[in-house]
This record gives C-alpha cells, structure tokens and sequence, in this order.
C-alpha cells in the first residue's frame, strides 16, 4: 500500500497538470489505487494546502487545484493584459471605422499615420469589425463597418448612441482640414 | 531525409542514419578504434568508399557531400605516399597535436571538432530528457474571462470618442501627423473632382495637361494621382484629351454631362486617330 | 508593506495561472511590490513545497511551477505526451548554436560537412532558434541565436547554465578556423 502523503503527491501533480476537474474514480485509475485512498489523499492535500494562495476544490464532480478568490483581482492584472484586450492601435482603428464607416484601408491609414493592415486583420477576427462592400474607386478596396459584436462590446445600442464627435462628422473634416493647414503653414515656414 | 529512400535496400538504410560525411567518419574512426592523431588514411578511406559504393541510388544531394569527403581522402592519401620533407618532429609531440603540416591534420580537427559537437548535442539530449519528465500548466484559455466574447460594455464608448479626439488633436502635432494629413489631403476623388473643375472652368478651348500638374514641390503622389484620375475621367467620357501634333502640347477638353455617353465610342476612335497620326 | 506570507501566496498564483515563466521584475510590477520582495517570497514559496509533488523552478529568465521529475512516469499515464523529441541533426545543430552564438548558416555547416538548411528551419519555426541580425561579411548572412523557448526546452535558466564545453576552447576556436579556411579554399578553386 502506497504511503497516502506520496499518493497526496501524485495527486496534487495529476491536478496541476489536468486542467479539467478531475473524479476520484479517475484519480484511483491513474495511479492505481481505491478510492479510498484516493479520498484520504484529498483530504490530506486539502490540510496542506491551508496556507497556500491555491486551494483543492470539489467541483463537477470532481478534484481541481485552483486559485483562492480574494487573488483574483491581481490575478487579471497579470491576464487581462495578456487576454487580447483591444490594443491602443486596435481602438483606435475602431474609433476611426466606428465614425467613418464604412471606410478603406487607406483611410484609417490616413489619419493614423501607420499601416494598419494587421490591426484591422485583428479586429475582423475579433468580429468588432467585418467586411462592408467594396468602394467604387480604383483598385476597389475593402470598406470596413462596425458589427453587432462592436455595438455589445462598447455597451451601445445602436450606431446612433456613439457619443456626437462635438457635433457631427462635418466638424471632424473641418477639424482634419484646419490641422493640414496649420501643419501646411508650418511646413512652408 | 526524403521518402523516396525509404524503399532502400538495407546497407542503404544503414547510411542514411548517418547525418553526413563526418559523422561516418567519426562512426569508422571509433569502431575502428583508430587513433584520431595518427588515422590510418588508407584504411578509413577504404571503409569510407565501400560505404559510398553501397549508397549508388542515394539522392545526389546528400551524396554530393560524401563524394567530396570521398575525393578529401583520397587526396590525403595520395599526399601521404608522396615523400615528406624532412620536419622537425619535437614540437608534434606537444600535447596530443598534430602537425600542421601533416595531410591530415585539417581532417582531423574536423573530426575533432564535429565529435565534440556531438556530445554536446548529447548532453542536449539529455537536458531535453530531464525536462521533458517535468509537466507545466499549459497557458489557460482565459480570453473568455478577459476578453471576447465580450461582456456587454466590456469598454465605454466614451473611450472610443476619446481615442478619437485624441488621434486628431495628435494630427496637430509631431512628424507623424505631417504625413497622416498630407495623404489625407489629396485622394483619387478630390483630384478627380479639381481636374474636372479646371477643365471645366477652361470652357472650349480646353486647359493644357501642363497647367493640370501642381507646381513644385509637389508630392509623387499627387502626380500619381492627377494621371489616375486623368485615367478615370477619360474612362467616363467626362474628358477627352487631344494633341495637336507630335510632341506638342497635350490639352484636356472637358465634356458637358449631356453629351458624355454618346461621345464614348468617338472618344474612343479619336484616340485610335491620335495613335494613327503619331505613327505617321 | 505587504506581508511576505501573503505577497507569497499571491506570487504563487501568479505562477499557477501564467503557464510560461514569470520574471521577478514581472511579478513585482503586477504585485506592485519590488523586486526584492519578490525574491525573498519565492524563497518562502521555495521552502513551502519542499513536501509537495510540486516545485518552483527557475526556467527560460524565471520562473514557473512546475511537477517534480519522479512522478512523470504517472503524469504520462493520465496526459500520454506526445514523445516530440528533437531529431538527432536538430539536436546537433541546436548545440552548434548554443555555443556558437550568434553564427550562421555557413559556420554551422562547416561544422557540421553537411547541409543544414532544412533544420535551421525546423529550429526556427519551433522558435528554438531566431534570426539575430546580419553578419557584416560580404553577403551579410543570417545570424542565428537561441531563444528563449530554447531554455525553456532544455529546462535551462539561462544561457550561462549549458554544460561548459569539456575541452580548452581556445583548441577549439583553432579548429574551427581551419575547417573555414579550408573550405573557404575548397569554394574559390
């Protein structure tokens, strides 16, 4: 008969590695001991893991090593990051397609200052934007929309609950005319 | 090594273990138990060539390589019958060297060096063996919980507004806005829609292309563009461009809307015309 | 200032929920402690699964928690690895680099008597080793190195960790210039 704080031992790495709640008929399998043993060994983990940030959960029928709730609030510091959040360069182009749409390539191009092939890549997989025709001039490029997900995404509605860009889009062309001039002016100087 | 080799007869499968030349080598000089200070060339290069015989049907690609092998050793050993100058054989002794000027001496080194490699790749296999009887966690899927699907106002639409002010009031500023707002300035439709202007404007007597081009300093691009669009409005109708003679002046003509689809196929022919009168 | 315990316990969840290895300088920035801090909760984490089928392993610039080797035999029977061994003229041109580093395409043949192309590749797209630069010799050749994923691979923490070469260096060096002159004259006859 093995020692159960080895047993514990093989336990505890079957469940660090699973990933998925593990039962005790499967655990007694494995490692070729009852079940028995294999609830002795749980529960003798579950006492050594008192003191620990992790913590042994029954659940779904099951056995899972998994983190302590009062760590979850730093535990999204570390993932949220690392979980596809939209990018700087992601919402930006978002911003521009959502008051632009449907807009080209080289429109949101224009305005940011940098390709943005690959972020817009990103957001079509995303579903935050998708494909909207094609535009009637050469080369027919893509024209780029916003789509339901990039509605839920943002808490909006609808397209008319984007907040008014200070008043309409007439102002934002004004606003890009004004800057080209005052860019122009300060080139010419 | 490629599939078509795998139907090879069985000396054949036995060289194919070997990654090349050297390794063959170093595999005769060990089982041989030569010693790789004092090879006994003829020998080696007899076991190497009966190798090589063995693998006629071998892909030229990796024969190649032992072919040269097979040619290195031979050349050493027709070195070695030819009589050697008198050399000073004191400083050979030192270390467990081999003299520079001995024909084999570059071979050996190669070997040397190779064999060495060759337990370090060992000790890489077992470095590989160790960690592989250590398990991690692999990377949870946790875009669920921290990404899309997204939760309902996962984000306030409030930050795209502000992503957007932002991105103007950047506009205003730094060497990346100069570039945005001059490629923002000028698109194919609004060169469009100027050369069409300016014809327009010229009435009858059309504008010439000359007067079309922006003065310098233009951007390529706009050069680009005005004959894009030059392109584009001929295509329409809404332009025809004519010249008077070779290498005269080219003059664009604008074409009022009413008469523009009856004019295509002119247009067209009058450009056939204009080739024509080049030629001749 | 944070407890040691508790900074320990969440250091520990940290390492349990990342699945690659987290730097010090990593975990002090998410636990908004400093890096100091952090190395003496490893040590207490360390010291705290001494009884565990568990360890803090220091891999690849940090660490990661990982199983102890003795129980792989039983992790094998639940997870069934895949034996994705690295063949044997990978292996040898992965030691080449190793050592070597950066160095190209041509040294590594020269080493090697064989052409090394095609497991330069395969090296590189299993992101065991990466592009570093060009060689500023006519034809500016690829240079190789190892990556980080390498270390991981090999269970290795750094580079500095490779088992020293067995011989004088300096011999080896030598050998290796020869092997390129040669060949170097063997290319221009």
């Amino acid at each position: 008969m093995m020692d159960y704080k080895e047993l514990s031992r093989i336990v505890e790495c079957l469940l660090f590695v699973a990933g998925e709640p593990l039962s005790a008929k499967e655990l007694a399998k494995t490692t070729e001991t009852d079940e028995e043993a294999i609830y002795e060994s749980l529960r003798f983990l579950r006492d050594r893991y008192t003191d620990s940030g992790l913590q042994v959960m029954e659940i779904a029928g099951g056995w899972q090593l998994c983190t302590r709730t009062q760590y979850a609030p730093v535990i999204g510091k570390l993932l949220a990051p690392r979980a596809n959040r939209l990018s700087k360069p992601a919402l930006e182009t978002a911003a521009i397609i959502a008051y632009r749409q449907p807009c080209t390539q080289a429109e949101v191009e224009a305005i940011r200052g940098v390709a943005s092939d690959g972020v817009l890549k990103t957001l079509t997989e995303r579903e935050l934007i998708r494909e909207a025709g094609r535009k009637q001039t050469p080369g027919r490029p893509i024209l780029y929309a916003t789509t339901e997900s990039f509605l839920h995404y943002f808490g909006l509605s609808c397209l008319e609950d984007l907040p008014p860009l200070d008043d309409d889009a007439e102002d934002m062309e004004a606003a890009t005319k004004m800057a080209q001039t005052a860019l122009a002016a300060a080139g010419a100087a | 090594m490629s599939a078509s080799q795998t139907s090879a007869t069985l000396p054949l499968v036995q060289l194919t273990a070997f990654e090349g030349p050297l390794d063959l080598l170093l595999h005769l000089v060990r089982q041989g138990r030569m010693d790789i200070f004092d090879l006994p060339i003829a020998s080696l290069c007899d076991q190497f060539l009966a190798h090589l015989a063995a693998m006629d049907a071998l892909n030229l690609n990796i024969a190649g390589d032992f072919l040269v092998m097979a040619a290195t050793l031979l050349e050493i050993k027709s070195r070695l019958l030819l009589p050697r100058p008198p050399v000073e054989t004191v400083e050979e002794c030192e270390g467990a060297g081999i003299s520079p000027d001995d024909p084999r001496a570059e071979l050996v080194q190669r070997l040397l060096e190779y064999g060495r490699f060759q337990t370090l790749a060992e000790n890489l296999r077992t470095a590989e063996y160790d960690r592989q009887s250590l398990f991690f966690r692999p990377t949870a899927d946790f875009r669920s919980l921290y990404s899309l699907p997204p939760r309902f106002g996962e984000m306030a639409a409030a930050d795209l507004i502000r992503t957007l002010e932002r991105i103007l009031a950047d506009v205003g500023a730094g060497e990346r806005a100069v570039t945005s707002v001059r490629r923002q300035k000028i698109t194919l439709r609004m060169t469009m829609r100027a050369t069409l202007g300016a014809a327009e404007k010229a009435g009858g007597a059309g504008i010439a292309l000359a007067q079309l081009i922006p003065e310098p300093p233009f951007a390529l691009l706009e050069i680009v563009l005005l004959f894009l669009a030059l392109l584009e409005l001929l295509k329409q109708g809404s332009l025809i461009v004519a010249q008077e003679d070779f290498c005269g002046e080219i003059r664009v003509f604008f074409v009022p809307e009413a008469e523009r689809s009856s004019l295509i196929s002119n247009t067209e022919e009058g450009i056939i015309l204009e080739a024509e009168s080049v030629d001749k």
